[in-house]
């Protein structure tokens, strides 16, 4: 027993050694390119940090969102990117401008942060070895909430109200992004024939595993988040090879799909205050029925506004207006 | 059911209510204009509902979802929050009645939703009672306040927008690295559950280090308001208004509620260490506004200097608690109405001019005179001249000073008089003179002049209710017992 | 408990490794990384922490505390890196103007 | 008439300008000037005393007439209304921007009048100051202009001034009103020289008191009418009633203070002498003689101060005496405005020749060692400013704020300072 937990805390300290080896690449790597996918690699390595914390449902998010969306963002930027500061003035990164004045500016950061990261793990090093925090309001209140999963029922019932102006965060960035409205085409190249198959293959996959997410997110890892952003990839993966948004659904459908989600929760919300009496307290006995319908819709909201984000530049009918 | 009218749960409809408008918006962008309105009418209805229900009945606590704290999220209003809540409808509805002329049609789509969801932040954050939800409500309020700021779309607007941005997304990351430390150290997320179990360790100093690090930041206390002048300045007029009355204000409540509520019990110094920044904001903040040579960049750097009088009320705090903080909240609250009453006087000067520069303002009294007035009325409240709501904050902060033999800070206060008198005068003693007009003015629709002047005449009405006005403050006494004596 | 202080401080390491990309790097995209990884670093310590209980069971509050952080931070990542190609649009460099000519 | 109606009425009297101020009452209403003065001329004929203090007002302080009060109200009744008369201000046909500034000033002007305590007085003599500005601009030309910017620095510093009084004084009594911020004065003796020497200059500064009357000869000079014929009575007599109100008066005794103020008074006359002499023009005369009359009552105050025995034997004639100055001084511009229009007679001109032809010999002597003073001076100022490079020193001062400011805005410099802050925030809770 003594050996394996002895080649468990070697894998701990090689996995916090990778991360933070991935980090410092993805941070201080001279190619931008390597940087990106340092990232991604950094997300995934996260991912696995998240299961051994005994966080999956963190894990399923941070490897569809952190890893896999984020990342996708970062390499469409970047594609991007590179026409637009060619065709400007260049790039700027030269590495032989470097003054002395530069130097004393990385160094003395350097000083101030290794001061801060000291001061921090003394402080972090000072908490008690044991607290329960509040896993056992939780688990005592957990047959009220209407879903097994501790986690969804923090999500989604007691601390529901921090969901929804998540997810209103999520449309709102979405509507900046529009707003902004990069007049960079987003890139349209021609799929080759080994994506075009994949995604004729994973869309459908990607669908399903989706489901199966958002199904057994009530008592067990998953939920709206990870099933929205599996939707999401969905969506990237059917962009990526040329599918486009039959153009009738771009104006009012599409964006009552993306509001979809926070209309479904305002609307829960007031019907349980009249019900109850309580702004989105779920009565018991339905509850989990309502959990459902509101990550059904919000995992459907999700997954289109992650896709939307991707593409960056607004639909043609918004664009119009 | 027999809910009466004082027993509907105003808090959650200001919540909701701009919520919904956002989404409504933006999914009929074409009535976004009336949706709009009508959702900040409605807004500020609620407002004046949970007013009259919090002034009849005292603190109102809201269990969402029932659950109550430590599991759930409780909404909590006292009288600070209440008056926060309130001059945020205030300005919201000035600045709306603003903006229905001042955006052409492409951009009104683009502005309600985001100011709505701008709104929804706002309230939220004044509503709630639970550190995490405080984080969240920051970064919807960060998102949306950095979205609006590039509305103009000049690359002045996006550099400044890009550095607004990547600051405030520092400071939320400090303050939710606070509040991880917090939440493992005391096991919960709710002030008052927090409040009572808090003790001064070493987790609870960096915690506190870096929340109020955070928080200074996101304030833009000097010297971390880099970001706000430009970030200010090159926004659309009614959005200037709005960053500078209202999202400042958010985060330094924020600070203010958690000082009071939770590290009030730490033994620090840190209350002499802002008043020294505030005091240099003071000065500083009011030189640059004075070498400014365009009006919006005055009127940011004028934010600035103001910003540092809020932090004089730490220091002053100290002995005479109640009176400072008093006079803090004061200050929020007339600082909000006049700046944005300038910042929209200001967007009707660069209307009617095609320019903001201070130097060719000449003449505009003649064509503008209720913007005019309404930037001089701001000015009297900024100076702090009496009868103004500035004024009544500025005496009550110099009475706390005198009472504790505050010279040093007596000193930086006149001389923040002064200098805010000299370069509102700067701007004022132009639009007296007479020039030629080089070029055909803009038109300046009527609404636009009234919108700012409305706001400048509430702030100098601030100024004649100042006993309830402190009475409402007193509810719930967030800053401990005591009275405040003019 | 070891693990949980091992990847704690791991949090640290990343959200100072974070900090200090975001001061010295001049690219306005790796400014953007390092903040996502200043973000990584919090969670990490969040749900590190969050495993100190007796029973074996973490925290879950920390957990959904954890998953409503990604979101939030995949949102303003979109932001920023759309606004980075404007204002490279406008100035043909991904920095901020001042940067370029120190 | 019953004690509310009066008190209301006192109410309405500065109210009712304030709200004609709207220009869509004003351009719809006959003569609106003359209405705006109507409550005040019938609040003078009134008989009794009244105090009115609506608790919702600042402070829950307030109005009130008295017998003292009326002599001051009647000034500025007579004063006003003949302006009016003069200048007929909404005759013209189109609309008059000025005319605003005309009832705030006469709001101002009224409330100052009527105030019974320290803040009403400071509130309503701001509004008047400030609106009385835009009085002096109407002529609007580049030297009106700059007049009113030295009309502007001295009124911003005198409220400035004044403010630290009140301040001072509400931090010696909670009650603000006169009588009791004169007794709680006088009987604490650490504060109060400094206030009353804050009120002497802040009103010195306001009235245009010798040494301070730069701004009122420069205005008199370059402004118009209206405020030319108001000068006597707007800012001079409310600065001079404001000294006699707020000043401990009458209570301790100012030795020292009071033999200075004589003495600047009796200065003053003879600079105005020797000034009248030499070179002023026949347009100033009335700026000059205004600053001669508050020489006189600077001799007049220095005096009570000295010996407040005096001071409450003769009170009585203080308010008759400041409302004839501002009457006085208005028939003099008004007349001397005749004269200069049909121009000057013969007689009168070679008389004013003589007096100068006496004067130059004594006074241009005088003139000329200034000037020899004043080149040696300028000189050596340029020597040492050459030597010391002084000037490249005040060049770097004018430009160090922006660059220092770039500096904070220079990303890294920004956000190494933040986590500077952050160190230090948490350390000082440790230590």
């Amino acid at each position: 027993m003594e050996a394996l937990a002895l080649l468990q805390d070697v894998f701990d300290i090689l996995l916090g050694f990778g991360l933070l080896w991935l980090a410092w690449l993805a941070l201080f790597s001279l190619d931008l390119f390597r940087s990106i996918v340092s990232f991604i690699s950094f997300g995934l390595l996260m991912a696995i940090i998240w299961v051994r914390l005994d966080a999956p449902d963190v894990a399923l998010a941070e490897a569809a969102i952190g890893a896999g969306l984020t990342g996708a963002l970062f390499l469409a930027a970047f594609a991007k990117l590179q026409p637009a500061s060619v065709n400007g003035k260049g790039s700027s990164i030269n590495p032989q401008k470097q003054s002395s004045r530069k130097q004393l500016l990385r160094w003395l950061p350097a000083l101030i942060m290794l001061w801060i990261a000291s001061g921090l793990t003394i402080a972090i090093l000072a908490l008690p070895p044991h607290a329960t925090g509040l896993t056992s309001e939780v688990t005592s209140n957990l047959t009220a909430s209407g879903v097994s999963n501790p986690v969804t029922a923090v999500l989604l019932n007691f601390r529901g109200y921090d969901t929804l102006l998540e997810i209103v965060v999520l449309l709102l960035a979405l509507l900046a992004v529009w707003s902004i409205g990069s007049s960079v085409p987003s890139i349209e190249s021609e799929p080759g024939p080994v994506l075009d198959t994949l995604s004729r293959l994973l869309v459908p996959i990607l669908i399903m595993v989706s489901a199966y997410l958002l199904w057994v997110g009530a008592h067990a890892p998953g939920g709206a988040f990870q099933a929205g952003a599996v939707l999401g990839a969905a969506g990237v993966l059917l962009v990526l090879s040329g599918w486009k948004l039959y153009p009738g659904l771009e104006g009012f459908p599409l964006r009552l799909v993306l509001t979809a989600g926070s209309i479904t929760f305002v609307v829960i919300a007031i019907l349980t205050m009249l019900v109850s009496g309580t702004f989105m307290q779920f009565p018991p006995a339905q509850a989990s029925i309502l959990i459902l319908i509101l990550e059904m819709v919000a995992t459907l909201s999700i997954g289109v506004t992650l896709a939307a984000l991707f593409i960056g530049s607004p639909p043609t009918d918004i664009k119009k207006l | 059911m027999g809910i009466t009218f004082i027993d509907f749960p105003w808090a959650i409809a200001l919540i909701l209510l701009p919520l919904t408008g956002g989404l409504s918006c933006f999914l009929w962008p074409s009535v976004s204009k009336i949706l709009g309105l009508v959702t900040v009418i409605g807004v500020m209805l609620s407002a004046t509902g949970l007013g009259w229900l919090v002034i009849d009945k005292g603190v109102y606590h809201y269990l969402v979802g029932g659950w109550g704290a430590p599991l759930g999220i409780e909404l909590y209003v006292d009288g600070l929050s209440l008056l926060m809540l309130m001059v945020t409808a205030l300005v919201a509805l000035g600045v709306s009645i603003y903006s229905i002329h001042y955006f052409e049609l492409s951009y009104q789509r683009r502005f309600w939703p985001l100011w709505l969801f701008l709104l929804t932040a706002l309230n939220a954050l004044f509503l709630s009672a639970d550190i995490f939800n405080l984080y969240v409500t920051l970064e919807l309020m960060g998102l949306a306040a950095v979205a609006l700021a590039t509305l103009t779309g000049s690359h002045d607007a996006f550099t400044a927008a890009m550095r607004y941005l990547l600051a405030t997304l520092l400071g939320s990351l400090a303050f939710l690295f606070g509040v991880v430390l917090l939440y493992h150290s005391f096991g919960s997320l709710d002030i008052a559950v927090l409040s009572e179990r808090f003790e001064s360790n070493i987790t609870a100093w960096a915690a506190f280090g870096l929340i109020s690090a955070g928080l200074v930041l996101k304030t833009a206390l000097f010297p971390m308001h880099f970001w706000l002048p430009p970030a200010h300045a090159n926004a659309p007029a009614p959005v200037s208004a709005v960053l500078s009355a209202l999202v400042v204000k958010a985060s330094f409540y924020i600070l203010l509620r958690l000082w009071l509520e939770i590290f009030s019990q730490l033994d620090t110094d840190v209350d002499i260490l802002f008043g020294f920044l505030g005091s240099i904001a003071i000065i500083w903040g009011s030189l640059q506004a004075l070498r400014q040579t365009r009006i919006k960049l005055l009127v940011a750097y004028s934010t600035v200097a103001q910003v540092g009088y809020l932090f004089l009320a730490f220091p002053l705090a100290e002995k005479v608690g109640v009176t400072a903080w008093s006079a803090a909240v004061y200050l929020i609250l007339s600082h909000a109405l006049a700046k944005s009453a300038m910042f929209l006087a200001a967007g009707n000067l660069l209307r009617f001019g095609g320019h903001d520069r201070i130097a060719d303002l000449d003449r505009v009294a003649q064509r503008l005179p209720i913007t005019v007035a309404a930037f001089a009325l701001a000015g009297v409240s900024i100076m702090g001249l009496p009868p103004s709501g500035g004024f009544i904050s500025k005496w009550l902060l110099l009475q706390s000073a005198l009472v504790q033999s505050q010279w040093g800070l007596v000193g930086v206060m006149l001389i923040g008089g002064v200098l805010a008198a000299a370069y509102i005068f700067k701007v004022l003693g132009r639009a007296f003179t007479q020039a030629p007009l080089p070029h055909e003015p803009g038109v300046v629709p009527a609404t636009m002049e009234w919108a700012a002047l409305l706001l400048a005449g509430g702030a100098i009405l601030l100024g004649f209710f100042a006993s309830e006005i402190l009475a409402i403050i007193e509810i719930g006494s967030p800053f401990g017992a005591g009275e405040v004596k003019l | 408990m070891n693990t949980v202080f091992l990847y704690a401080l791991v949090g640290i390491g990343l959200f100072c490794l974070g900090l200090f990309a975001l001061i010295v790097q001049a690219h306005l995209l790796r400014k953007i990384l390092a903040i996502n990884i200043m973000g990584s670093g919090v969670f990490l310590i969040l749900v590190a922490l969050a495993r100190r209980t007796e029973g074996g069971i973490p925290d879950p509050v920390p957990h959904a505390m954890v998953i409503t952080g990604i979101v939030v931070a995949v949102s303003a990542t979109a932001l920023a890196l759309v606004m980075i190609l404007k204002v490279t649009e406008s100035s043909g460099q991904p920095e901020f103007p001042d940067e370029e000519s120190k | 008439m019953s004690n509310e109606i009066y008190n209301i009425f006192l109410g309405f009297v500065v109210a009712w300008p304030l709200l004609l101020t709207i220009p869509a009452l004003h351009t719809r209403l006959p003569w609106p000037c003359f209405w705006a003065i109507f409550p005040a001329a019938v609040l003078m004929i009134l008989p009794g005393e009244a105090f009115v203090a609506p608790s919702w007002f600042l402070f829950g302080t307030g109005l009130g007439v008295n017998s003292e009060a009326r002599w001051i109200l009647a000034m500025t009744v007579i004063v006003w209304s003949m302006t009016v008369a003069v200048v007929k201000f909404s005759s013209e046909q189109t609309y008059n921007f000025r005319t605003p500034f005309f009832f705030l000033t006469l709001a101002g002007n009224l409330g100052a009048v009527l105030a019974t305590d320290l803040v009403v007085f400071v509130c309503a003599s701001t509004l008047m100051g400030y609106s009385f500005y835009g009085l002096l601009l109407q002529r609007r030309n580049e030297s009106s202009y700059q007049a009113g910017k030295i009309y502007l620095i001295f009124l911003i510093i005198a409220d400035l001034t004044l403010f630290d009084a009140l301040l001072l004084a509400a931090f010696e009594t909670d009650d603000l009103r006169f009588e009791s911020v004169r007794q709680a004065m006088t009987s604490t003796a650490d504060t109060s020289i400094t206030y009353l020497w804050l009120v002497l200059i802040g009103f010195g500064l306001k009235a245009g008191v010798w040494p301070f009357h730069l701004w009122l000869i420069e205005t008199f000079k370059y402004s118009s009418w209206p405020a030319r014929l108001l000068l006597g009575s707007v800012p001079v007599a409310v600065g001079l009633l404001g000294i006699v109100r707020w000043a401990p008066l009458g209570g301790a005794t100012y030795y020292i203070p009071g033999l200075i103020y004589q003495g600047l008074g009796i200065v003053a006359l003879l600079y105005i002498i020797i000034r009248a002499f030499s070179r002023i023009q026949i347009t100033e005369i009335p700026a000059w003689t205004i600053v001669a009359v508050t020489g006189l009552c600077n001799v007049a105050l220095g005096v009570g101060l000295a010996y407040p025995s005096l001071w409450h034997k003769y009170q009585y004639l203080v308010y008759p005496l400041i409302a004839l100055t501002g009457v006085f001084t208005m028939f003099l511009s008004y007349g001397l405005s005749r004269t200069k229009d049909e121009s000057i007679s013969s007689t009168h001109r070679s008389s004013l020749n003589m007096f100068k032809a006496w004067s130059e010999n004594w006074a241009g002597l005088m003139q000329q060692r200034k000037q020899n003073i004043k080149t040696r001076f300028v000189l050596l100022w340029g020597t040492v400013v050459l030597k010391f490079k002084f000037l490249h020193c005040f060049q770097k001062w004018g430009i160090a704020p922006g660059v220092l400011e770039q500096q904070l805005q220079y990303w890294p410099n920004a956000i190494t300072l933040f986590l500077i802050l952050v160190i230090v925030v948490a350390l000082s809770v440790f230590l």
